[in-house]
């Protein structure tokens, strides 16, 4: 019954609020800071060494990508339980398409290759979400069809048999020894951000001021500022810390993470900026609203499936990239990361409520704990009970923070 | 320096990796050698994740279940870049950085197959495959085939129902093989099934139309629950790949390797190149073992199972000779 | 007001029934250029629907629709805004976990460039519910906890924001207090005075009256009668709203 | 958007309506029956055997019987995720208990062990519900994390091991050669359904005619009571068409087929007719209205989710028996097919609407698909391909079938 | 009806925020038996979150709840219900997917038996509607899709059939038509004779004139004054709700 809010409102007391953040991403933060640190101490430093960090992050990488287009989904009161099947059957025709149909060498063929492969994912989206929107379809049956269907669809494309190796071209995208952009470009990327944040920071707090609209105070400003700076610094300095093996040299960002970041920087703008995103929320909220304020709903819907379609075949390339090979499981069960993920970011089921950086931050929770468990040895079982256990207590103490901020 | 040997499984839902594992870990004790593991749970991205996280904590020679063979290999030039060498264990991976150990899965197919008709020579046969998502289940299906297809093409076998199984789940096994028993009218005179789990599963729908014990059925891995099946005359074999064996084996070459032993200088090393793409790998090719009623005290000769175990229920004239 | 000028609204035979329930039988209204249409009627007598016919909400089983002498189809919500209908629904319509002036300009924001302008659509907001002269502590929060006069302020400033031709109010001020309902009501008058048609929906026959050019009074989905407020007095029409009948003495206009 | 309502309402014209059916219901019969002529006609004749359909209900059973608590859970606007690990770790457990801790010949085992396996699964459910009502975690999360933690449970139980096989007298849970009540049974059952449809019928139409409520015409009466006495019939026949091939005798009524059925009916009378069912559907249409209305909403979800649990443990039992083993792998991903059903069977995932014969249709719709495939011996990806496409269509006809009903 | 008899409710010093909204702020109210006690106010005055502390939908920040002159906890809505404290809610708190016995008998439904009586809900549902002469034409319907005046009567069915001590009306004839609203009107009468305790909220000055014994006029969360109806005029009242201060002449009842 608790509805969270996409909208800060307190303004007394010394308190999160006063610092006009968002309580549950700085709460997110915070948790998996603290999953950090516990395995950090149990696994001896392996944890939070910068090759483990650099690991972690391109394993976070495709559930981070698709989960910024669930989150929209699960606001507009849908779910999509095909994406796994998406991801595995676009993934395998590009692997068919790279390693099979087109030239591995020339320049053109791994864009072409990504290109259909997106534009297939964002056809299968459309397609299902024209079954929702026009059809009056439940979106659970339809995706659950789509489940199905696309698996079979992965098997029959090539009979079952695993396609490799891809191209070269084409593994860069899956942050293998060759897919990352390097040291310098890393650094170049992280001057850029550091930019941005300033002048951003610096603009909004000097028009509000001007426009007399509430503002932090000039040292809460700094410090929120001073710590963005520092989480950018820090995280270029992990994405140079891990050194390539062959040449010493560091690896810099992996390609699947900046695609992770940019899908996740823009999806964040589209949904506090624009009219989409603004309408999309609304539809969650009261559906028969948005339509009476003149929205067209259906082809909002038909769009919201069209751009998931878009990001599972983003992250069957990734994953087939990464795996130098297409196979037909790949991806399977991928939705209920996917939407564990958003929900745990806070994303809420019944609709109309949800983030893209919580569902970012919540794809990173749980790619720690797998990330983490793992290297303490425990026996799967007792991994998969941990897990589970991690979870439900991680959110738990997220829903008693909420409630201590509505007081 | 330290021996860290990281294994990477690929699931631990079939209990014979259990004993596997148990191999490797006492071995590795008795050489001195730490062992770390990670279980893919059947998922290769996640088994990728495993072993970069092995190497990650210190892991300096790497033993690998693989999932998928070939989408295991970005892990295995990994660790080929940073120099730490590599045992495919069990399942083929084409790299020749890696040293193969296995019992040969196609083999083991072909065995699996021998059995049956060992006991039905012509009529209708069903192949209860493996999970259609793990190149094993096509594998073994292969061997199953030298051995079948001729006779299938000749038409003395007939292939009635080929389906594989979600996940290697038994009751999938149960509700295929209730249904190819329906349209064949039970007409059904032998059962090829891909392992233990899933013979189980059709086993118990052969005993739902009372065609328990009457019809042959193949299996491996050696499960108890199999071999007890065998004891009662409800299975016909299994195919029986000592893990123990297989595991200590694993553990010694680890340390050999770690050690800075070339694949190909490992003891015992034999060139292989039987797979797929045909690429040369160094090897170690154990012999699986098939049993049946009449061999059983072989399993308990080597241990593998208590008398108790095997031979729960299974009394009486018909009774195998190990149960008497 | 009468026959030289071209009715802003004619809706004819309107029927409208759901899964054997008729809401509507053969309903017929008009409305012209800066007048007050009042729709009056028992509880569930089908006010709420016919006006939800106009604005698109529904599809009619069956009648027409003439805006400005020209039959339109008014397929969706859509449609009815491009024409200039304004509806203050009876339910409000609000997006519940969107903050006031989202909701005032959902469908309608305004942008810088791609972007919205936030800043722009706070301040207008803002101006709107001052006018109306509505108590809301902080635009900025989602309305679900506001209270209903809060809410319906929201829905009122929502329609009236934006220049229309055509404004239903379906009981814009049944939560509203004496002095807010004060403000609507001369609100009415202003845009009366530029011209604008409004269809008003209201149980307090003491302000229909006030405001009101015209009545038209339902009963169980059907038309009792159409007469100008300067003709009757308030007893009559309650009587049109209890038995259901036009009194002897009057004649539809 | 559309709703569909548990009441009908319409009255007039020659439709169904007017015959006071339940259209949907209706609709389902007619899709499965229409599935069924094709795949017999496809399978020359093997889908409509007796033997089929006998084996086609015992492989309904485990879905079956979990959906009617599925439906309460989504009714309530939540969903349980766990059901599969919960069937797995209560039938694991249940396999322990009897064929290595209770001796296998008392006669006290096997209901003993049964009661300690649903005891458990009533805990584990109640355990999460609490975690829901209480505590305000979404039910999504709680029961993710049952999912791992009691498919981890299932595993660590036996170190992995399958356990078999079971005592003879707990298998009769399973269907088996054993599991099934005989012909004389059934026929006793089916003649007590009967007088009871008649009865209850007669009553009914006598007491409504007498206080003026409306009724259908009596021909129609007659002509729906037929049809409920042919099916009865009929699926006597069934039951007892399928010989024992030990004594040639008929089977009759499978045991677990049996504790469907009842569960069902019981469940279609706890929903109709008490206030437990309707505090459930109350709560579904709008939460705060229940709670306001006085009525205990946390123990009500509470037990909901206990019922949950209760059920899956019963399908863990039947499972388990049916396969004579328990495995560390029994129930995975059951709760797809569970949810599955009740959305097909009309329980919309965004609360408030539901009803359990629906869902027992969805359920042996799915099953029906399944068997029907594996008859003609499709490959496993066509299959799925084929389910997919056949589930979206069905569904897609009766969204149709709805809205024309609504005119 | 004052010193000697003992108050049916004292609510005293009541205080409850929301996330830095000071809704209520030291509110003290109180009713006597056959006393019926007007709330008034602005929008967002405090009126239904008051009342909503003596139902138990909300749990008070700090002040008491006085009931016969007992302090008590009213810590959820069946607390309050065991009172025989009976509630309208403004959003009326309908389950939408349940027909109209369900609705009006939710909670507390007839049974025979373990079994719920159908049919006996239904006929008191229809005698309890037509007491308030509401016009629905089929009960067995979900109430979903109703009138705005429909629903509320369902909702005043729901809390005038069950005895009651204490009967609290937040707006409840807002979307009622005026026969309707003349009906609840002569209920509120019959009630009161009978010795219920009723809290009336409402923007209609008239009929709150008519009805209640005593008023008492809120601001921005605060109590302006509480007066007795018989010494103030309308006007005073307007200025008390606009000004947010008592008139010179008055002084506290
Ligand atoms: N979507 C719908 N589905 C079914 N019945 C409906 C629907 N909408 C309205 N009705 C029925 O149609 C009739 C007219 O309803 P309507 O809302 O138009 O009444 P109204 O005149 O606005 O009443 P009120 O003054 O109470 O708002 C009522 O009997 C109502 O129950
Ligand atoms: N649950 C809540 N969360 C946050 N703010 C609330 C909540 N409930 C009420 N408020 C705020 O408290 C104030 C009082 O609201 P309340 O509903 O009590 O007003 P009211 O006097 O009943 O107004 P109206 O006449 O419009 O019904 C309003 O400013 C409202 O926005
Ligand atoms: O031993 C078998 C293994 O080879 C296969 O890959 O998975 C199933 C096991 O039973
Ligand atoms: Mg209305
Ligand atoms: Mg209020």
């Amino acid at each position: 019954m608790t509805r969270t809010t996409r909208i800060q409102t307190a303004r007394g007391g010394l308190s999160l609020a006063n610092l006009q953040l968002d309580g549950r991403l700085v709460f997110m933060m915070l948790a998996i800071a603290g999953i950090g640190v516990v395995f950090h101490l149990l696994t001896d430093g392996a944890f939070l060494s910068a090759r483990n960090l650099w690991n972690l992050s391109v394993q976070t990488a495709s559930v981070g990508v698709m989960v910024s287009a669930m989150v929209l989904v699960i606001v507009m009161r849908h779910v999509d339980l095909s994406i796994g099947s998406v991801l595995g059957f676009t993934g395998m025709l590009m692997a068919v398409l790279s390693a099979r149909v087109l030239p591995p060498d020339a320049w053109w063929s791994t864009p072409l290759t990504l290109l259909l492969g997106l534009a297939v994912g964002a056809l299968i989206g459309a397609f299902q979400g024209a079954w929702v929107a026009y059809l009056g379809v439940p979106a659970f049956i339809v995706t659950l069809g789509g489940l199905l269907i696309y698996r079979g669809g992965a098997w029959l494309l090539t009979a079952g048999q695993t396609v490799a190796p891809l191209s070269d071209s084409f593994q860069v995208l899956g942050g293998g020894l060759s897919g990352a952009i390097g040291g310098p470009l890393t650094w170049l990327l992280g001057a850029l951000a550091l930019v941005a944040v300033l002048v951003n920071d610096a603009r909004t707090y000097l028009t509000r001021q001007r426009r007399g609209l509430p503002t932090r105070s000039l040292p809460l400003q700094l410090l929120v500022t001073g710590l963005v700076v520092l989480l950018i610094v820090g995280f270029v300095e992990v994405m140079n810390g891990y050194p390539d093996p062959r040449s010493g040299l560091p690896r810099g960002m992996p390609v699947p993470v900046l695609i992770m970041i940019v899908v996740t920087l823009v999806m964040m703008w589209v949904v506090r900026a624009t009219r989409f995103g603004r309408y999309v929320f609304a539809y969650g909220g009261n559906p028969e609203a948005a339509r009476l304020a003149g929205i067209n709903t259906a082809r909002l819907t038909t769009l919201v499936f069209a751009l998931m379609g878009v990001f599972a075949a983003l992250a069957g390339a990734i994953q087939t990239a990464r795996l130098n090979a297409g196979t037909n499981s790949t991806g399977t069960l991928a939705e209920l990361s996917v939407i564990a993920a958003a929900v745990i970011g806070g994303t809420s089921l019944s609709g109309g409520t949800g983030s893209i950086p919580g569902a970012f931050l919540g794809a990173l929770l749980m790619s720690s704990l797998v990330n983490g468990m793992l290297l303490l040895d425990l026996p799967s079982a007792w991994q998969n009970v941990v897990q589970g256990g991690v979870l439900m207590v991680a959110v738990l103490l997220d829903v008693i923070a909420a409630r201590g901020r509505a007081r | 320096k330290d021996i860290v040997v990281g294994v990477s499984w690929s699931n631990f839902q079939e209990e014979r990796w259990k004993t596997d594992e148990a191999a490797i870990k006492t071995k590795l004790a008795s050489l001195g050698a730490k062992y770390i593991s990670a279980d893919a749970q059947s998922n290769n991205e996640k088994q990728l994740s495993d072993i970069e996280g092995l190497i990650t904590k210190g892991a300096n020679v790497l033993i690998v279940l693989a999932q998928d063979s070939e989408a295991v290999l970005p892990a295995i030039s990994r660790a080929k870049a940073e120099g730490i060498p590599v045992i495919s264990y069990d399942r083929l991976i084409e790299d020749p950085w890696a040293f193969y150990i296995s019992f040969d899965n196609r083999e083991v197919g072909r065995l699996q197959a021998q059995m049956v008709l060992n006991t039905k020579k012509s009529g209708n046969f069903a192949f209860i495959k493996g999970n259609s998502a793990d190149p094993n289940a096509d594998l073994l299906f292969a061997g199953q085939m030298d051995v079948l297809g001729a006779a299938i093409k000749a038409g003395t076998i007939k292939k009635v129902g080929e389906q594989y199984t979600d996940g290697w789940k038994p009751e999938v096994a149960q509700r295929n093989m209730e249904q190819i028993l329906t349209a064949q009218n039970n007409k059904v005179d032998a059962v090829v099934a891909s392992n233990d789990g899933t013979a189980g599963g059709a086993i118990a729908a052969l005993a739902g139309v009372g065609l328990a014990g009457k019809v042959p059925v193949s299996g491996q891995d050696a499960d108890k629950a199999a071999l007890n099946r065998i004891a009662r005359g409800l299975q016909t074999g299994t195919v029986w790949k000592d893990s123990r064996t297989l595991g200590t084996k694993a553990a010694e070459i680890a340390v050999q390797l770690g050690n800075g032993t070339a694949v190909n200088k490992v003891t015992g090393a034999k060139p292989f190149n039987g797979g797929p793409r045909k690429v040369n790998v160094s090897g170690l090719l154990l012999k699986p073992i098939v049993i049946t009623k009449t061999n059983l005290n072989v399993i308990l000769d080597a241990k593998w199972a208590t008398k108790a175990e095997v031979c729960a229920g299974a009394t009486g004239a018909a009774a195998p000779a190990a149960c008497k | 007001m009468s026959a030289p000028v071209t009715p802003l609204v004619q809706m004819r035979g309107i029927h409208k029934a759901f899964g054997g329930v008729h809401s509507l039988q053969d309903v017929s209204v008009d409305l012209y250029p800066g007048e007050v249409v009042g729709l009056l009627g028992h509880n569930g007598a089908g006010k709420s629907t016919l006006i939800k016919v106009l604005s698109g909400a529904y599809t009619p089983d069956s009648g027409q629709i003439l805006l400005d002498g020209q039959e339109v189809r008014v397929t969706s919500p859509r449609v009815a805004q491009a024409h200039g209908i304004e509806t203050i629904y009876q339910n409000l319509a609000l997006a519940d976990n969107l903050d006031v002036p989202a909701n005032i300009f959902l469908g309608r924001e305004l942008r810088r460039g791609a972007a919205l302008d936030e800043d722009s659509m706070e301040s207008a907001a803002r101006q709107v519910l001052d006018r109306l002269r509505v108590n809301i502590p902080d635009l900025k929060k989602p309305v679900f906890n506001f209270s209903g006069g809060q809410r319906q302020s929201i829905a009122i400033s929502r329609a009236i924001h934006f220049r229309a031709r055509v404004l239903i109010m379906d009981e814009p001020t049944a939560a509203l207090g004496p002095q807010e309902t004060e403000q609507v009501n001369a609100l009415i008058q202003t845009l009366k005075q530029e011209g604008v048609g409004i269809f008003l929906i209201s149980h307090d026959l003491h302000d229909v009256f006030d405001l009101a050019d015209r009545l038209t009074v339902m009963k169980t989905g059907r038309v009792v009668g159409t007469v100008r407020t300067r003709d009757v007095t308030q007893d009559e029409v309650l009587e049109m709203i209890i038995a259901g009948k036009l009194p002897r003495v009057l004649t539809s206009a």
